[in-house]
């Protein structure tokens, strides 16, 4: 059986089913035990005090908001070239997922910038390039909301997040032209990898690896919600013509 | 038990209360948009199926 | 294609005076923000290459609408589309049309808008360049998001913002030019990636604004 | 060149309207769809003009052979009369305009703005597009509408004459052009049965039993 | 009426929502300011109120022809005159659903663009009670302008042109109050102007607009 | 109450385009108004619906007795037709909308956005909202346009039973209704002639002789 039987509703219907409990289980134990031992059981850095711990939600949903629109960009092109509807149908479903997790990137970042930088916003690249990361977002999920017709919709956004993917691109290295910012700086000795000591790297692992599984576990549910609702639409529609 | 968290409180608590508000209210709409489709799938097919046998 | 084209500006003249009025929003942005910001020149000379700028993509974007909407809704775009010249080629000079009724005017009046704002002297040559080399890309990009949303009843606002974040590259590299114009600096490398940005833009656009309005007619 | 239709289906709004459509049409005949409202006349029409792709079948002319006229006449309120048309000419390569005007009764009318038109003189311009196509086949939807009497007499005249001349017309209407060179094909309901077997096809992917 | 207004929000909010557009166009002016002039907070924070506010008027000045053109357009308008509403209300409740749709919940987002632009802590308040106090002024005489410009095709820029100067007195009191707000200056006498100019509008204007409605539709 | 117009003259684009049109209707009567394309009945209606001030003579019922159905329908493309229907059953102040859908045979249709209708369909919808304005006198410009033939004599039958509880029409067609109760006014090509005697008219301000 090739990997592409699983792109049909039905298989893909009986596969998550089976499988969805298991991610979600992971999901929470991940996030619970990573977020309850990086909170209350990590010590305070020697330069950040306390706010290293919103290092802990901070980083995977980053991480998470930029994977989520690759993920999407991946499922695009497997729609326009296969024409698998369930492709179409993950990218729809994971767009609001990654605009939350941008917006929580930009929300602790924000909280986080208040005691680092003395400011809630700074033009810095890396923040100003997540704030036209939400942009895209926003503009990829209104633009499936304005269209009836799903397949035409399908099409039409999968041809927005590929034009859209490569200005993302080109806006983060402008942005870096036009301000070289304070993100990443010398303020944060969290940096580089192997500056990270062991006691905020393993919470950290748990969180990241619980956002992931988090995000598939929300993907997989919205991406079946929406096969129902098309099934749904289209056993009406079918009704309506007796 | 609760850990002291210093004149940051504000930002930490703040920033967890926020993440966790929000993941709770996605997954919120996820899955009362699931249960709803889900009825609203298995309502039209019941009757679909009375109608054509 | 070139009665496309001839068509395109006569009916952009026409209806109610497509050049002045995208010249006008620009000189009323360029007016009211001195109006909101107050009159202090020396802020304004520090924000005039960016108002400018932004003021243009504006001015744009007000129009782009008209690319395809109207011709969508009296039924051209079906005919155009079963019609003898390839939809690329259409989408192609259907921006090439838009820019000559908006971003061209702009360019050519930006000097005078400049002086409203008190941009340094050093800046308007630059001004000039960079949005003679910018405005075309804001075209083509605006005609793609038209494309997107042609089917839509009035999509304006959902144009705008499908359209604004893919004008940030080309925002970001003409005002840097004119700032950089200003204050006497190199300006070599912004006006370089301005120059690829449109290039790349005016290359590849066409073909996926075209199949953009082929999903959306049938 | 023969217009041939094979076991078209055609749909709108994802759903299928038609299905199991054919028929040939060859130079010189016209042919008449009829059916009641919203049986999906137009949305055949929009197929076989190339317009959206079918959902299975074949149409064996390409859309180079077609001229469509469709319910909007996509005109331009603010050109005149002979500028929308000799924008439409240049675009089909042809050089003039005059003869069109004439043939659809225009001449008087030739400098006004089209905005200015009533609703059968827009009518009869958005008609005198298909004289400067030189496609040999014409696919019209409700060409007819808004005209008077007259008017369709001359219409039904010009479509004799783009016959006579080799070409081909397929036309929904639902009046009575009085063409002796039309066969009629009266477009019955169609009943869904999930026929296709393609296995990206929509049937297949969201019709079947789920889990 | 109340038929009327709520056909309308409506309308606005299933046309790819018209609420979320007319805010995500105020959210992209904020963010393309800064892009073009670039990230100091200071200079920022200087020109944040006159920012916002423009920002404001334009969001909703690209709105403004929804308010009679589509029903223009697709003949409502011509049955909505023979309907038995005075037109003069007609025209009220469509401006208020306008601001309803724009206003609003521009006034809502505003304190958070307020930070993009590093608006000062005292400037918030102001800003909020300025926009609430001013924003149903720009939808009222922006249906004016709406209504002189209905009958002509896609007057959108015309319409920008007749309106903005209009706009003028309500930007610049507007701006004053979140300014000297903002540095903690008296701002009564500016917000007794921009409430006396949103009372006036409110009460004359929507005559002058069925008049100019009426005579375009003969 | 009869609808009187005595002498009127209408003009379009500053031009007359009519000029001594006479008739009465009564309560229970139709009259159709038939001509050829151009020759002003769009013009002459919207003048009688008071969407336009007439030239010259009077219109004796006052606009708010007047129930005015275009060319276009003013439909919401993104509101369903039931929803569509009762925002201009509110306009009226009538509260049923459910006896014009089912008298215009749209039941099936209720829930469907009006994007999603074919053009006899929309047509219908428009024609509908004619039920819900309560309004005895209809003025109605080629109600049957896109219809197709059951379409036309379900509207027929409308338009009688509109006659029959009192009310009047006045239509603008092409086609036959087969109306017993109408009378048909053939509008004729209107001749210039300078008989207007209002120093601010048109003709006697600038259409006599000129120094
Ligand atoms: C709104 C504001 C902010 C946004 C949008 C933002 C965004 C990001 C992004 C995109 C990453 C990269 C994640 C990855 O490596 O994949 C990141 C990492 C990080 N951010 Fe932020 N950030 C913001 C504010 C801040 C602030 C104020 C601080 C602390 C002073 C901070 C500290 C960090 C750290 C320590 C990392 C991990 C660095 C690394 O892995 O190399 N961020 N942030
Ligand atoms: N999104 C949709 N979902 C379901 N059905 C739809 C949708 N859009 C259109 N339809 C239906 O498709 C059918 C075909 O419409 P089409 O316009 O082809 O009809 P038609 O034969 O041209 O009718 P007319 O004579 O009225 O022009 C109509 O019944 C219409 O209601
Ligand atoms: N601006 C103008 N100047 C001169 N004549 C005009 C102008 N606008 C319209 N006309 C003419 O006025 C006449 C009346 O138009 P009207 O729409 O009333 O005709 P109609 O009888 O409704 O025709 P149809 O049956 O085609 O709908 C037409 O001949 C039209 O060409
Ligand atoms: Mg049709
Ligand atoms: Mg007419």
């Amino acid at each position: 059986m090739s990997f592409w039987e699983y792109a049909n509703p039905q298989k893909f219907m009986q596969l998550s089913r089976r499988v969805l409990p298991f991610v979600a289980v992971a999901a929470g134990l991940c996030l619970v035990i990573g977020l309850v031992w990086g909170f209350f059981f990590t010590p305070d850095d020697y330069k950040q005090g306390s706010t290293v711990k919103i290092f802990y939600l901070h980083v995977p949903a980053a991480m998470m908001a930029i994977n989520a629109w690759v993920m999407m960009l991946v499922t695009s092109l497997v729609w326009l070239i296969r024409r698998h509807h369930v492709s179409a149908l993950a990218a729809k479903a994971a767009a609001p997922v990654g605009l939350i997790f941008t917006v929580i990137a930009l929300i602790t970042g924000a909280l986080w910038g208040q005691p680092m930088w003395g400011t809630w916003w700074e033009w810095d690249p890396r923040l100003t390039s997540f704030l036209i990361l939400a942009l895209f977002y926003l503009g990829y999920i209104a633009l499936w909301q304005a269209i009836d017709d799903p397949d035409t919709a399908a099409d039409l956004t999968s041809v927005l997040c590929i034009v859209g993917s490569v200005f993302a691109l080109l806006s983060r290295y402008a942005v870096n032209f036009w301000n070289q910012g304070l993100h990443q700086g010398a303020s944060l000795s969290l940096d580089k990898e192997e500056n990270v000591a062991d006691v905020f790297w393993y919470p950290a692992l748990l969180c990241i690896a619980g956002f992931v599984l988090l995000f598939v576990t929300l993907v997989l549910l919205r991406t079946r919600t929406e096969i129902r609702a098309r099934r749904l639409g289209a056993l009406l529609a079918r009704e309506r013509r007796g | 038990m609760m850990p002291d968290l210093g004149k940051y409180a504000g930002a930490v608590l703040g920033s967890y209360a926020a993440t966790i508000g929000l993941i709770v209210l996605l997954v919120a709409v996820s899955l009362w948009r699931s249960a709803k489709t889900k009825a609203a799938l298995a309502e039209v097919e019941a009757r679909q199926g009375k109608d054509n046998g | 294609m070139i009665a496309l084209l001839l068509r395109d500006m006569r009916l952009a003249v026409r209806a109610g005076g497509g050049f002045g009025l995208g010249l006008a929003f620009f000189l009323l942005v360029a007016v009211l923000v001195p109006l909101g910001v107050g009159p202090e020149s020396a802020t304004l000379a520090k924000i005039a290459p960016g108002i400018l700028w932004v003021g243009a993509l504006l001015a744009c974007l007000l129009s782009l609408d008209r690319i395809f909407a109207l011709d969508f809704e009296d039924g051209s775009l079906d005919l155009l589309a079963t019609a003898p010249i390839p939809l690329e080629g259409a989408v192609a000079v259907k921006a090439l049309a838009h820019w000559a009724v908006t971003g061209l005017p702009l360019t050519l009046a930006a000097p005078v808008l400049g002086i409203l704002l008190n941009l340094p002297q050093a800046g308007y040559g630059w001004l000039v360049i960079s949005l003679a080399l910018g405005t075309p890309a804001l075209s083509v990009i605006g005609a793609f998001g038209a494309a997107l949303t042609v089917g839509l009843k009035r999509g304006g606002l959902l144009l705008s913002l499908l359209v604004l974040p893919l004008y940030v590259p080309t925002l970001i590299f003409g005002a840097e030019v004119v700032k950089r114009g200003a204050e006497g600096m190199a300006t070599a490398t912004p006006l370089a990636l301005l120059a690829g940005i449109t290039a790349g833009a005016a290359a590849m656009l066409p073909f996926a604004a075209a199949a953009a309005i082929r999903i959306n007619l049938r | 060149m023969d217009l041939t239709v094979t076991d078209l289906a055609v749909a709108r709004g994802g759903v299928t309207v038609l299905e199991g459509v054919h028929f040939t049409l060859s130079p010189g005949r016209a042919l008449v769809l009829r059916g009641p409202n919203g049986i999906g006349k137009t949305t055949l029409l929009r197929t076989v003009a190339g317009l959206q792709p079918p959902v299975a079948g074949q149409i064996s002319a390409g859309a180079e052979a077609i001229a469509y006229a469709a319910h909007a006449d996509g005109l331009k309120a603010t050109l005149t009369v002979r500028e929308n048309l000799a924008f439409w000419a240049a675009v089909y390569g042809v050089q003039d305009v005059q003869a069109a005007i004439a043939r659809m009764n225009l001449s008087d009318l030739a400098d006004r703005q089209a905005a200015n038109l009533s609703a059968g003189q827009k009518r009869r311009l958005g008609l005198a597009r298909l004289l400067v196509t030189g496609r040999p086949v014409w696919v019209l939807d409700e060409p007819t509408v808004s005209l008077d009497i007259a008017s369709v007499a001359l219409f039904a005249d010009v479509v004799r004459g783009h016959l006579a001349a080799g070409g081909a017309a397929l036309i929904a209407t639902h009046i009575d052009l009085g063409l002796a060179e039309a066969d009629v094909l009266e477009l019955g309901p169609f009943r869904a049965r999930a026929k296709t077997e393609d296995p990206r096809g929509f049937d297949a992917a969201f019709g079947g039993d789920f889990a």
